[in-house]
């Protein structure tokens, strides 16, 4: 118990461990897997990547040429970034941010 | 004249952020008996697992629980390669150790936080809480992710840990064991926490053994077992000693899972130094085969076991999951019986439980 | 690759766990797989790391007697047999009427496999009939 | 002067002849008839008696005659004993009854020689206060059990005494209870002493059950002993002082320690205290009005009575200290079993000893500040006891269980008695009610003598757990419960909100009862000179009685009318049942449970077993015989 | 720097765990604890939905928490707010085809604010939790619509294609 | 030296009070979270709370639950005047006291186990302090010539925590007691969500809710005023006192797990009591 006070006092004498999130950004490390894209120009459609996520978040049509993601399916496992012959698909550092 | 009461206890409880339902039945606050309800976090995990094939199976098993998801993940892919007949390289087996014990590490201070919520201590809870962000962010960059890592794959791992890497491990490393005594010290030598956790929810040794309770239940309560003495992975080469206690209370449980803290922290600084270098992945070919495994490995919470049956296809025939919590309800309605109301989060707690591997 | 795999009968098994228990081994678990005319349940024992491990296999229909009395945790595990594999076990310590893991609104024995020739169907979140298997 | 005489003949006699009336058998409404007429000329006559004796009431002189009466008529009642001891075959009793037979021939014989004195008849405060809650409280309880007893007369047991004896007996003891309090004459005192201790006897049997006998023959055995130490003590004063007069024995202070001692002990037995309190506790097995008659305004108060006459010859004898310390004691060990018990009516039993050792460590401390504690919580006792006994019974009555923890949603069943009854128990514990300022006073008054103190500070927390417990158990509500008119009979709800406004009405002329009648009082036995702080502090008492007083009921009726006008049935939910809530019809609170079943949440209040009426009476029972040996030792210091 | 705009000054929060992996559950937890602290924004974990103005729920829903859900959410006096933590609570995520998985949250309750992820960084879950606050405040005024789920779609159109979602992912 | 009863001075204590409180537990909450590492609300937030609260939908379970919440807060009112004010000392601890019963049984009246318990173990805690209290009125009583009046401390030549240390020290527990914080806060506290949920307040929300923490404001007020007591004069002192005691709550708040009910009633009803009746019986024995 001493020691916790000691500690407690020493606490209250130094700044917060808080990141103040929404005013201040972390830095996040390289190779952080954040939110799911694609560099669309790179993209045959082949629709590997389709078949192998394993939470159905991506829909990819040849006609017309369109790749979707959900996002709210999608479990940032970067399964299709592996899968994918084109090497199109990218995570960013960033989360997805909610919507409202 | 005393009375008897009944209350429900969850699912939607504070204390217990997964949702299950113990049905109390009390006099005054004395529990004379409690009943699991569960099922409110059964997703049919298992049946999941038979329709996705065998390789996504690896993400699904990392969702059984997010909490010690890379072992989720290790278990599956060990049990997998047993099956195929898969070797790995060795470098893989240290990687996965290194990352199985720094979830060890975060799984237990989230617990032992969790704990110090449970008896009131949020001061306490909000320290330790602070330790494992560091843990975390050892995981986020050697990784790319803070809880569910995604690196561990069949045949392998996914991402290899740099010297530099390396070196700012080790550098996290002593920090957090730096600000460990104090913490530790709290929970181990504090009155008001003794009084909290001394005596209460015994589970003698030969209950734990009858009610075939695991992990640092089972070896607070004096059985010596621990799964990673039978080197899976590259335990084998790295040395370790189990921790056990004799009484069986909860103090007896915290206590064991402050020592294996430091076990961990060691078995990771070992694991580093002796890493050797080499590929870290073998490609896999081909489909499990028609057989059947039963793979266990160690996780914070106790043995984990997978049943794995191929059929020749890319998807399984059966899998099954046993987790540590399942295996450890019976004891903590053995541990409920007979204590107080208030003791109940402390206890339940204590056992580490951990609903939704054990639904699925 | 199960090693030391045992297989005994229904009747057998009793006896067989009692044995077991005699012998110092822990109880595991339980698995039960369905393999169309049957069930195959799977007893997993354990003794300083060394597995154990009894096999019994049960026909449709044929209910399972429970070891509940003999090891108190199996309790669960048969349970949770009973509601996703619709397995019948007798003799349970505590039975929650296959409402252990699934609720009002839940399939029928979900874990069992879809195979037509035999007639099991099992439907995806289709709310529930009344207990049991469904058998054409 | 005439008036005052005859209306104590109506107060004395008043109710034997109507009680005599009983005995002829007379049946329906002509009983009724005759128990409402006895009500209320008891009624009548005692609040007509203050009018015309005014504060200090010259005493009343009786013929001699009645003193050679005495004479006569006590060994025809001790005889009765006697005969009761037989027919009970009961040892102990036969013995004390021939004990008290010899004492009394012994008096007799020595008495021969003297010349008869006079009776009289003290008419003073205490005594007149005494005399308006015997008849007042006594007979509306007699008024209540009119309609009691016509409903407890076809579900009684087979073995049950007739109605009529039972009034006869109840009548009776209004009585004697006055002549108890009024008569100065100590053998008279020994004579209505043992009436009451008959009367109760019959009352408490009058179920005829093997529990109600056996609570009957306990009640006897107890009282008897008391009844023994009084006529020794009797014995003792008359043959020191040379008198029998008790006023005139009174002043003569240490001299007569032992005869007060021996009294002192007698008023114990007969107000229940530790450890004599398993006789009122039997006496429960009785129908409702005997209870409440024996609890609020007859019996146990003689024995506080008793000690409040006694307290100035106390003074500053050994035994005050021993008595204060013995009161507080029962205070704070009847108010702990209090707390473990969930039978409504022990709760109440309880509670009314506790109370009783509180007016009698009041005697014990003795100062005037003490005295005028002691005389408040004889006064609002005796009223709040009556109700809530008659509440708990018209409860029993229609839920049929005394058990606190199935008095839950009750205001919805039985909105009226409901409520009473809550007034009743707020009566017994919160501010502004004058239990609450009787504690209050005692506690100030105990702050010189720390063990007292402590105790009673002590007992004083543990009144809050049981009432508390209570009060909020029997204003439980469900969420979609609707009100329903209960069917009492009119004479038990009249009765019951007459006593209710009377609470009520006695506690905001607070105030005026305590500048008119307990300072009056309390001044009047101890003197101005006893002590140079009295008036300041007696008058310190108004700082509370008067505005905040008032700020407090003001505040509760405030929070009544928020209740009322800022409830709108729109707004009710289900309880907080961890999510899993059910909203069935049938008014509990249910959840689903193992295996989806609903289940029905119970939380009972706690009776920890730390308060367990055995384990406390196991150490407090020895602890408190202790004490009163304790009582005879200094004498012998 | 980013300037918060108004919300709600105390939303406190009550949290249920549907049938989450304890991935979303312990980061939520985390965002308690010093790195994050909710309480900043005068956020409390209280527990109970009688006192709480936003159900923060993770994992899917379930036949049997389904109604567990219900409760709660009734049990929440108006103005009040949903918000959805990460993609199982969104959509049922990974196991959105278990048989025994009803889908998203928004099959039982409405929602206010989906946060995608899996599991939701904490940065994710404050963001969301103050975009409920911010709901909580419109509320106290009037309506405002529910939250959709927008997916990403993209088209191999020469110029930089308008992206539903872009609006959204502000952070990039 | 007497704060005399005039409309004014009443209307401003009854209007400075529950901001007074609010800023304590405020700053009591900003230094927790301080000492936690985090950096903690606003001070202002129990305000915002409460205004927020006051906006909310007022669901109840009934009627009974209103009648309480007002009674707890007008009784609450009431001491807190009669203490400003230096009425009779007994007779506001038990207008204090039937305050917090009024919030206890409150917490009874509805069909809810959670708040039920919630009720139980808050009476056992009025029960283990409340002696306590009143031996400090005692204390107080003995140490300013006989006189009961609150007001008397005030006036007193030599500040009351030189005679009254030990009842000073036992006082401290009870404030403990009484502002929940570990190791005492079993029953109502928002802190003690771990086993009953919130404990008594479990049912009420909205607007009557609100009403309890307005009522918790003028508690926390009365309990400082209470505090500078021991040390009335010269003034500052006693506040200086107050303040170090409420911080003093809050560093043991962070440094002490919640213990149980029992512990708590023999650890009141043993050391504490035998603390505070040494204190009481040395006045005695010196006196004479
Ligand atoms: S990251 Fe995983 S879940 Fe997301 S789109 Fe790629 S494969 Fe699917
Ligand atoms: S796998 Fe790559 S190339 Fe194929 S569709 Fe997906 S993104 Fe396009
Ligand atoms: S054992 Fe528990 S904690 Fe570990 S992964 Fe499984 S569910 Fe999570
Ligand atoms: S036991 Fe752990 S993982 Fe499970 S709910 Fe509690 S904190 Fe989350
Ligand atoms: S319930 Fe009342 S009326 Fe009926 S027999 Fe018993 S005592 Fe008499
Ligand atoms: S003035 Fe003082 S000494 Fe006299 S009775 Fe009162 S308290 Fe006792
Ligand atoms: S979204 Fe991902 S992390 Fe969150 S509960 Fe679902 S599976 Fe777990
Ligand atoms: S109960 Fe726990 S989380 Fe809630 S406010 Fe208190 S300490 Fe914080």
């Amino acid at each position: 118990m001493i020691n916790l006070i000691n500690s407690i006092f020493r606490k209250l004498t130094s700044p917060t461990d808080c990141l103040r999130y929404p005013f201040v950004k972390r830095e996040l490390p390289e190779g952080t897997r954040g939110r799911i894209d694609i560099e669309i120009d790179k993209c045959t459609f082949c629709g590997a990547c389709e078949k192998r996520c394993p939470s159905n978040a991506l829909k990819v049509t040849r006609d017309p040429k369109s790749w979707t993601l959900n996002p709210y399916s999608c479990i940032i496992c970067g399964y299709c970034i592996e899968v994918c012959p084109k090497k199109c698909i990218i995570a960013h550092k960033e989360h997805y941010s909610p919507n409202v | 004249m005393i009375r008897r009461n009944t209350i429900p206890f969850g699912p939607q409880h504070p204390v217990l952020p997964e949702p299950i339902q113990l049905h109390l039945v009390m006099e005054n606050e004395k529990i004379i008996q409690a009943l699991p309800a569960v099922g409110y976090i059964h997703r049919g995990l298992e049946k999941i697992a038979e329709k996705k094939d065998y390789i996504q199976d690896v993400y699904l098993a990392e969702r059984i629980c997010g909490i010690c998801s890379f072992m989720h993940s290790q278990n599956y892919c060990q049990g997998i390669e047993e099956l195929m007949k898969v070797q790995i390289p060795d470098r893989a087996k240290y990687l996965r150790v290194i990352w199985a014990e720094t979830h060890r590490i975060h799984s237990h201070l989230l617990i032992l936080g969790l704990l110090a919520d449970a008896f009131g201590f949020e001061n306490l809870f909000m320290r330790l809480w602070k330790v494992r962000e560091q843990i975390l962010n050892i995981m986020e960059k050697t990784t790319g992710a803070r809880v569910i890592l995604g690196v561990c794959a069949i045949g392998g791992v996914k991402r290899d840990i740099t010297p530099e890497l390396s070196e700012y491990i080790l550098r996290e490393l002593e920090a957090v064991e730096k600000q460990l005594p104090e913490l530790m010290d709290s929970l181990l030598k504090d009155y008001s926490v003794k009084q909290r956790l001394i005596g209460v929810g015994v589970l003698p040794k030969d209950k734990a053994h009858e009610l075939g309770a695991v992990g640092p239940v089972a070896r607070a309560s004096g059985l010596r077992m621990d799964l990673r003495e039978t080197g899976y992975a590259a335990y084998g080469d790295l040395d370790f000693k189990m921790v056990v206690g004799e009484a069986g209370d909860c103090y007896d449980r915290t206590m064991v899972r402050v020592k294996e803290l430091y076990t961990s922290l060691d078995l990771i600084r070992a694991a580093l130094k002796r890493m050797p270098q080499g590929p870290i992945s073998v490609a896999v070919k081909g489909s499990p085969p028609a057989d059947e495994v039963l793979a266990r490995i160690e996780q914070p919470r106790g043995e984990l076991n997978f049943y794995i049956r191929g059929n020749g296809t890319r998807n399984l025939e059966r899998f099954r999951v046993r987790t540590p919590t399942f295996a450890n309800l019976p004891a903590l309605l053995h541990q409920l019986t007979g204590c107080e109301l208030a003791d109940v989060p402390v206890i339940a707690i204590c056992i580490d439980p951990c609903v939704s591997c054990t639904e699925r | 690759m199960l090693n030391h795999v045992s297989e005994i009968t229904l009747d057998q098994i009793s006896t067989e766990v009692w044995k077991l228990k005699q012998d110092g081994y822990r109880f595991v678990t339980m698995t039960c797989c369905d393999r169309g005319e049957s069930h195959d349940i799977l007893y997993h024992f354990d003794k300083n790391y060394e597995l154990k491990h009894l096999r019994v296999t049960l026909p449709r229909g044929t209910a399972l007697p429970s070891i509940s009395s003999l090891f108190f945790a199996a309790l669960l595990v048969e349970n949770e047999m009973k509601d996703l594999m619709g397995v019948q076990v007798s003799g349970m310590a505590i039975d929650f009427q296959g409402r252990f893991m699934l609720a009002e609104g839940s399939p029928v024995a979900p874990l069992n496999k879809s195979i037509p020739g035999i007639g099991i169907q099992i439907q995806d979140k289709t709310p529930s009939a009344p207990e049991g298997t469904v058998k054409s | 002067m005439q008036i005052q005489e005859s209306l104590i003949a109506l107060l004395v006699l008043g109710p034997l002849v109507f009680g005599l009336m009983m005995l002829t058998g007379i049946k329906g409404i002509l009983r009724n008839a005759v128990v409402a007429l006895a009500g209320l000329v008891t009624i009548g006559a005692g609040v007509a008696l203050p009018f015309y004796s005014g504060a200090t009431a010259p005493d009343v002189g009786l013929p001699a005659l009645i003193t050679t009466a005495g004479n006569w008529i006590e060994p025809l009642v001790i005889l009765t004993v006697l005969a009761i001891g037989f027919s009970i075959r009961s040892w102990p009793v036969r013995i004390m009854a021939l004990i008290q037979l010899g004492l009394c021939g012994a008096g007799l014989i020595m008495a021969r020689h003297e010349s008869v004195e006079e009776t009289k008849l003290v008419v003073d405060s205490l005594a007149m206060i005494m005399v308006l809650i015997v008849s007042v409280i006594g007979s509306l309880i007699a008024l209540y059990g009119i309609g009691y007893m016509n409903v407890h007369e076809h579900h009684a047991p087979p073995t049950a005494a007739s109605n009529n004896r039972f009034f006869f007996v109840l009548i009776s003891f209004l009585g004697l209870m006055n002549g108890l309090v009024l008569v100065d004459n100590m053998k008279w005192l020994s004579i209505f002493w043992e009436g009451t201790t008959l009367c109760s006897f019959f009352l408490i049997g009058h179920d005829g059950t093997t529990e109600a006998k056996a609570s009957a023959r306990r009640a006897i055995t107890i009282n008897v002993f008391g009844g023994l130490a009084m006529s020794l003590g009797v014995f003792l004063a008359a043959h020191t002082a040379g008198s029998e007069s008790l006023s005139v024995v009174l002043t003569k202070g240490p001299l007569i320690l032992l005869p007060l001692g021996l009294f002192t002990l007698a008023t114990m037995t007969k107000s229940a205290q530790l450890p004599f309190q398993s006789w009122l506790l039997g006496a429960m097995v009785a129908p409702t009005p005997v209870s409440a008659l024996l609890h609020s305004s007859t019996m146990v108060k003689a024995g506080s009575y008793l000690i409040l006459r006694l307290a100035p010859s106390l003074q500053g004898t050994p035994l005050a200290p021993i008595i204060a310390i013995a009161g507080a004691f029962t205070f704070v060990v009847t108010s702990a079993l209090a707390v473990g018990q969930s039978n409504g009516k022990k709760v109440l039993a309880y509670s009314t000893i506790a109370n009783l050792g509180l007016i009698a460590c009041c005697a014990g401390i003795g100062t005037p500040l003490a005295y005028a504690a002691g005389v408040t919580i004889l006064i609002y006792h005796a009223v709040s006891k009556a109700l809530l006994f008659l509440c708990v019974g018209t409860i029993e009555q229609t839920i049929g269980s005394r058990d606190i923890e199935d008095m839950g949603g009750l205001l919805f069943k039985m909105p009226l008695t409901t409520n009473v009854a809550m007034i009743g128990m707020a009566s017994m514990m919160m501010p502004p009610f004058g239990m609450l300022v009787g504690k209050w006073m005692a506690i100030e008054a105990a702050v010189r003598n720390p063990v007292v103190l402590i105790l009673l500070v002590l007992g004083s927390a543990l009144t809050i757990f049981f009432w508390a417990k209570w009060l909020g158990r029997i204003t439980t509500t469900s969420y979609h419960e609707t009100y329903t008119i209960e069917t009492v009979s009119p004479w038990m709800l009249s009765v019951l909100a007459l006593i209710g406004t009377g609470v009520v009405a006695i506690s905001v002329c607070a105030t005026l009862i305590y500048a008119k009648v307990i300072k009056v009082i309390s001044l009047a036995t101890f003197g101005m000179d006893t002590c140079p702080g009295n008036i300041s502090i007696l008058d310190s008492v108004h700082s509370f009685l008067g505005w905040p007083m008032y700020v407090v009921f003001g505040t509760i009726v405030l929070a009544l009318l928020a209740g009322v006008l800022l409830f709108k049935p729109s707004q009710i939910r289900l309880p907080f049942l961890c999510g899993e809530n059910l909203d069935l019809d049938d008014h509990s609170f249910t959840f689903r449970g193992i295996a989806d079943t609903p289940t029905s949440a119970a939380l009972t209040s706690y009776y920890l077993p730390l308060f367990e009426e055995s384990k406390i009476t196991s150490w407090g029972n020895p602890l408190a015989a202790l004490i009163i040996l304790s009582l005879f030792g200094v004498l012998f210091i | 720097m980013t300037v918060v705009p108004k919300f709600n000054k105390s939303p406190w929060v009550v949290h249920f765990n549907c049938n989450s992996c304890n991935g979303c559950d312990i980061e939520f937890l985390a965002c308690l604890t010093p790195l994050y602290d909710l309480e900043r924004f005068g956020i409390l974990h209280v527990g109970n939905p009688k006192h709480a103005d936003v159900l923060v729920v993770t994992g899917s829903v379930n036949h049997r928490n389904a109604r567990v859900l219900k409760n709660v959410y009734d049990q929440m006096p108006d103005p009040k707010v949903v918000v959805a933590m990460g993609v199982c609570a969104s959509t049922g995520g990974i196991f959105a085809d278990g048989y025994n998985v009803l889908g998203g949250v928004d099959k039982v309750i409405p929602v206010d604010v989906f946060v995608p992820g899996c599991p939701a960084r904490p940065e994710a879950m404050i963001d969301g939790v103050l975009k409920g606050a911010q709901v909580l405040q419109a509320k106290h005024s009037g309506k405002t619509p529910l939250a959709e789920k927008h997916v990403l779609t993209r088209t191999p159109t020469p110029v930089d294609a308008p992206a539903v979602l872009e609006k959204g992912a502000s952070h990039a | 030296m007497t704060i005399p009863t005039t409309p004014l001075t009443l209307v401003l204590a009854i209007l400075v009070a529950p901001f007074f409180g609010a800023l304590l537990s405020g700053i009591d909450r900003r230094i927790t979270a301080r000492a936690q590492g985090r950096m903690g609300p606003p001070i202002l937030q129990p305000v915002y709370d409460t205004i927020k609260l006051l906006r909310k939908e007022p669901i109840l379970l009934n009627r009974m639950q209103i009648v309480y919440a007002y009674l707890h807060l007008l009784f609450m009112i009431m001491a807190f005047l009669m203490l400003v004010f230096g009425k009779d000392s007994l007779m506001f601890l038990f207008v204090f006291a039937f305050s917090t019963l009024a919030l206890v049984l409150g917490g009874m009246c509805v069909r809810s186990p959670y708040s039920r318990i919630g009720s139980q173990r808050e009476i056992m805690l009025m029960v283990a302090y409340e002696p306590i209290l009143i031996l400090i009125m005692i204390g107080f009583y003995m140490v300013n010539n006989h006189s009961f009046l609150l007001s008397a401390p005030l006036s007193a030549a030599r500040p009351m925590l030189i005679s009254l240390p030990l009842l000073f020290v036992a006082f401290l527990v009870v404030l403990a007691i009484k502002l929940h914080k570990s190791p005492f806060d079993i029953a109502t506290s928002h802190h003690a969500h771990q086993e009953i949920v919130k404990g008594i307040t479990i049912e009420y929300s909205g607007p009557h809710l609100a009403i309890l923490e307005i009522a918790h404001f003028y508690e926390m007020a009365l309990l400082f005023c209470l505090i500078v007591l021991f040390w009335a004069s010269p003034i500052w002192i006693g506040l200086l006192l107050a303040s170090a005691s409420f911080f003093l709550m809050t560093v043991v708040d962070n440094a002490f797990a919640r213990l149980t009910k029992m512990w708590i009633f023999k650890f009141m009803w043993t050391s504490v009591l035998l603390l505070a009746m040494t204190n009481v019986i040395l006045l005695y024995w010196v006196s004479k």
